[in-house]
């Protein structure tokens, strides 16, 4: 549970409880600002820097170039000089140009001066994109190739609570921290308290408790997993939901304390499949949990292709609700019962963004 | 910008088939912009209207041999090089018979066979693949021409600085065109350039060529297209050309600003940038140098209308690529 | 087995193996070229592009300036007209400045164009450095972020008929391959056929067979892989080595086999353990061989911080083969015998390079 | 190069001060570099010898709490910074009282209490993230200044143009200062730079102040370094300084090019460039001057060379880092 809540928690949006934990932790601390392509524009990162920019105006919250290599070194170098950057990349596949700044300086500032020269606490930012023809370069899931690397945080709110939380989490670490945003997630609505709270890294969250089967998920995955349980439930079937929401520092505790009462493990992650999250997941699992296993672990990740944009090819591109449930019930040796497709979501969303 | 030159040297039948290929890109470029707010076409689209003098103008110099790339906003690259308005609709709405089979949608078009090879969605990286383009004509002696279409933004790039220090280095024949539309996404210069730039003097200092034209003026981007591809395929080292330009809608997507809501830009500032049509300024110039009559030019565009008209019904009815195919050409 | 040896393979060197293949595929292939900082150097690539230089000149092997990025793209751009550029890095760590180009553009090339648009028959040598305080920028190891992405194959030969014969291989692919090579690696010698072979990717090789225990080693790794293999022997435990030598396309089936046959992995990789290669086979065995598993699996990467520089922190940063060994007695059971770090390899390497 | 200005304005005891700063750069990196030799310092180390008055010249103009970086060949900054000598030969024998406690060795230094915020070992980040400190700077109004150090290869890669760019933009209070040694490891300049090419105009093109200075001459440095210092204070915005200098050393490691049967440079030409040897100009200037004899600057000599002797004796006895730190300092 992140934060203790003195007020009851409202029912806002991811996006906004995004916005609220910038405005709670630039209120508090005058050294945040934030930067990055379109951070102040009316639409603001889909809604999510707005009332940053409002409330705390250009000074602190403003535009940048196309740079975004440099533009990480600054954050950088601010940070060295005591100040919170923010940068923010309005699709996280545009932080390849940056990983120089990303993995060969900041993930390894402090340690390689031995503490002597301060430490990096940058935020980055990078929203996470899907379907409606997002297509190869817009909808990566970078969380597997940064958590590679000692030195980074690499967080992934799946809850506008988390969302929140997270982030004046990460904006009062004392290390880089990567936020990785899914665009799916920006529009879904939770209970987030008022207060000021931070989600501790490297806690994970049983999103919802079972005996049967361990679920790990991850971002937008985590809404595939309540579905897929609901489904199962009726089924008789209680699945755990687990959303790690730091990729690294990774919880492994909670993971395998589910893995060990259940004895099975699906793991359900947004980016690929090879070297990537799930199988860290199964790997945690094979090597600490061994004993508890009752069967083969079990990966979802993105097919091993790039993403196309025809609408019938991205249909059939991500595992879905339907996916975790066919899985589930064979891991359990059952049946699927008729055709699972129809719990899946129907995308309504309207382009071009 | 220069004061512009007397233009009589252009041939009224080239200026012909430079207006029928602006029209076509215009039509094209309009009809698919009516199209996309239906919702069927699935993928982020960034048209070019208002900009087509640019694309048209740069790859009549071109021969054929040369190679053309592009950027996010690729319509009218690839349907001034002559890319099939068919293939393109068909792309948009995720066809297997789209350009390119329905996996890279609106910014990612190929069109080999006109010479359009590729463009790509990330900012300044085909500056650096048609550099490198132009280097494979460069070692085998090919005198052929790479030419590389991007937004002024991409000059923010650090790939740009290093493409054109290559470029100049093994004097390759690569010509880099900007296209200055003083907007990325709803971001003035002013927030991305110094007060007083000249993307220009940035190039000079590169030891590249470099040229401002009025991008609107398709006579004038000819012009000096033609002369830098001259100048190329005399070996003399690469060139830059910057058109200033505008465009008509919203970064990306089929509405006006003011449709959408947007103010980044004022709805006087656009609508004088569309009094600069250059659509109707060929026109004019065409009619006023008695190349052909104003019915002749309706003529014409009555007639691309009809195909482009034939080609989207066509593309919208064309199968989607088979689920069973989603990992073919992976690699 | 690479290639049919018709006549007696030479013992040569690692380095001089990485050269004789590139000498004989750019005989066969004019639209070969050779470029990146220093290639044209005397020292060429620590010895591995001098003769390319002498047989082919400097028209196709040349020097190029600080331009990582920008020169992935130009590479791209050449492979595109036809031409087979071979890009070098004197460490992988510089490739990070030119990660947008190798996966934003080159390993989705095909893909997205629905193949329309050819293919980018590029090759990318990066060397990974190790040792005498190469420190946090010049020793890391890329091949678990890399082969996250679907598109791009990535290959580590250990051995130096491997060094030969990958090569000739990465310079008849359709797509883009990847080489890292360890630098720890180029003064060692063996058997290299003279002929022109190419090692197919995604055949993993048995390195040593055995019944006990699987060890899968990577890169380097391999060479500690074998002494400690040597040790346990003496202890009467034969271990299986194998040496997947392509990471991506992965050879699953010779690794589930002998998974299968042994019923214990351990995994040996180069690169950190969250989200990288030693995890990814880990994986794989929970998944697709658990029946198998006589005990949990285990993994030995980097460790979980930067690379230092000083020596006494370099010198127990790196599992080496005293801890395969100490791992694998403790896995089957049995107790280490005095004191392990004996049997390791000294590093007799003189700096600066 | 530019016709040097009389310079009598320099104080006598400035001058006197500047020279003892490049005694203390010039001796303590020589001493290191043959101790390297021995093979105990296990780290890759990049020499400055030769390069010392670009130092030293520049940061003679600073004051306190203005900040500087340095890249792979940091030595010399560090120094002329008032860098430890002992905490630098510490680093380079990998022990716990080295300036980064052993752990990022020759190319990873730092000395915060003397403004020496860090270098490290990738070409072009630093000049990002100088920047980003200048950025803070100016944020929070203070008059405080961020200096670069690089070499000119850095002005290959992007990274260096989108930051000056960046800085132009926003009117940042950074030096860059590019250390123009004419060959990048084995590389002249002719394989990285179209002929002709001048950095300063470059620099212009982005709208920063630029200057070209004999790097050998440290007056010249110095001087150049604070009118432009006194620019960036005023708010005028980033300022480009290049120096013309050499390394004498081989580009990695403690030798002579011809001691490691290096061809990439002829013999005379590092010769002729050791007769412009910074040191040796600095004391013909200041006894020309008669600010001091040749006896008093031996007497300085000698004393930092004991000093040095000392510092590098105490470091090469001190410990390593426990091993049980490994993990220390992580994040
Ligand atoms: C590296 C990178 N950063 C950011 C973006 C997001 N983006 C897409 S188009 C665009 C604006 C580009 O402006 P410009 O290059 O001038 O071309 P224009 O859209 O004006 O034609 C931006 C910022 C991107 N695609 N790639
Ligand atoms: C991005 C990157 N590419 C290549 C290297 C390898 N490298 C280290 S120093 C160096 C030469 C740099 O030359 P210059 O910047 O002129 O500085 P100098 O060594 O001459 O002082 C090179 C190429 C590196 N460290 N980083
Ligand atoms: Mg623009
Ligand atoms: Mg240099």
């Amino acid at each position: 549970m992140s934060g203790d809540a003195l007020r009851p928690a409202r029912n806002i949006k991811f996006k906004d409880a995004l916005s609220e934990g910038l405005c709670m932790a630039m209120e508090r601390d005058p050294g945040i600002f934030v930067t990055g392509i379109s951070v102040d524009y009316p639409s603001g990162i889909f809604g999510s820097t707005v009332e940053a920019l409002r409330r705390f105006g250009p000074a602190r919250v403003f535009d940048a170039p196309a740079m975004e290599n440099a533009l990480t070194g600054i954050a950088i170098g601010a940070a060295v000089m005591g100040m919170r950057p923010v940068v923010v990349h309005p699709r996280n596949d545009f932080m390849f140009l940056a990983f120089d700044q990303l993995i060969n300086v900041a993930a390894k500032w402090r340690y390689m001066y031995g503490g002597r020269a301060g430490s990096v606490p940058i935020v980055v930012r990078g929203i996470i994109g899907r379907g409606w023809g997002q297509g190869p370069t817009h909808s990566q899931s970078l969380q597997s190739v940064l958590a590679h690397f000692p030195g980074l945080a690499v967080v992934m709110p799946a809850s506008p609570e988390d969302a929140k939380g997270l982030t004046m989490a990460a904006l009062r670490a004392s290390h880089p921290v990567i936020i990785l945003e899914h665009r799916s997630l920006f529009e879904l609505t939770g209970p987030v308290p008022e207060e000021y709270y931070a989600t501790p890294f490297g806690h994970a969250k049983v999103v919802r408790p079972g005996v049967d089967l361990t679920l790990v998920a991850t971002s937008y995955m985590v809404q595939e997993a309540l579905v897929a349980a609901g489904v199962l439930a009726k089924e008789g079937i209680e699945v755990e939901i687990i959303d790690p929401r730091s990729i690294r520092p990774l919880d492994e505790e909670t993971i395998l304390a589910s893995v060990r009462k259940t004895g099975r493990l699906i793991v359900a992650d947004t980016s690929w499949e090879c070297c990537g999250f799930s199988s860290e997941i199964a790997a945690l699992a094979a090597e600490k949990a061994f004993d508890a296993l009752r069967g083969p672990v079990r990966r979802l990740s993105s097919p091993n292709c790039p993403a196309p944009v025809a609408a019938s090819l991205e249909s059939v591109l991500y595992p879905k609700a339907s996916t975790i449930v066919g899985l589930s019930l064979h891991m359990l040796g059952r049946h699927p019962q008729g055709n699972l497709r129809g719990i899946d979501a129907v995308d309504t969303f309207k382009g071009p963004y | 910008m220069k004061a512009e030159p007397a233009r009589t040297e252009i041939p009224g039948e080239l200026r012909l088939e430079m207006h029928a290929r602006l029209l076509r890109v215009r039509i094209a470029s309009r009809r698919l912009a009516e199209l996309y707010r239906e919702q069927e076409m699935r993928t982020p689209a960034h048209f070019g209207l208002g900009q087509e003098a640019v694309a048209v103008g740069v790859v009549t110099a071109l021969r054929p041999g040369d190679v053309v790339y592009s950027h996010h906003r690729a319509h009218n690259h690839y349907l001034a090089s002559g890319g099939s308005v068919y293939e393109l609709a068909a792309e948009l709405y995720g066809r297997e018979a789209g350009c390119s089979r329905g996996r890279g949608g609106s910014a990612h078009l190929t069109a080999q066979a006109v010479g359009f090879i590729a463009s790509t969605a990330i900012l300044g990286e085909t500056i650096a693949i048609a550099t490198g383009s132009a280097l494979a004509f460069s070692m085998r002696g090919e005198r052929r021409l790479a030419v590389s279409f991007f937004g002024e933004a991409a000059c923010e790039e650090g790939i740009f600085y290093e493409s054109i220090n290559y470029a100049a280095i093994r004097r390759l024949p690569v010509l880099y065109v900007c296209e200055n539309n003083l907007y990325s996404t709803e971001s003035p210069l002013s927030v991305r350039q110094p007060a007083g730039t000249e993307l220009c003097e940035r190039a000079r200092s590169f030891k590249l060529k470099a040229e401002r034209v009025d991008g609107n003026d398709l006579a004038a981007v000819y012009e000096a297209s033609a002369r830098l591809a001259d100048g190329l395929r005399r070996g003399e080292g690469p060139a830059f050309l910057e058109c200033m330009t505008y465009r008509w809608l919203e970064h990306v997507g089929p509405h006006f600003d003011h449709e959408a809501g947007r103010t980044y830009r004022s709805r006087e500032e656009v609508e004088s940038w569309m009094q600069r049509c250059p659509v109707k300024r060929s026109a004019a110039e065409i009619i006023r140098l008695g190349v052909a009559d104003e019915a002749a030019l309706a003529a014409l565009s009555n007639g691309i209308t009809r195909d482009v008209e034939d080609a989207v019904k066509r593309a919208r009815a064309a199968d989607p690529p088979p689920q069973g195919d989603l990992y073919a050409d992976v690699w």
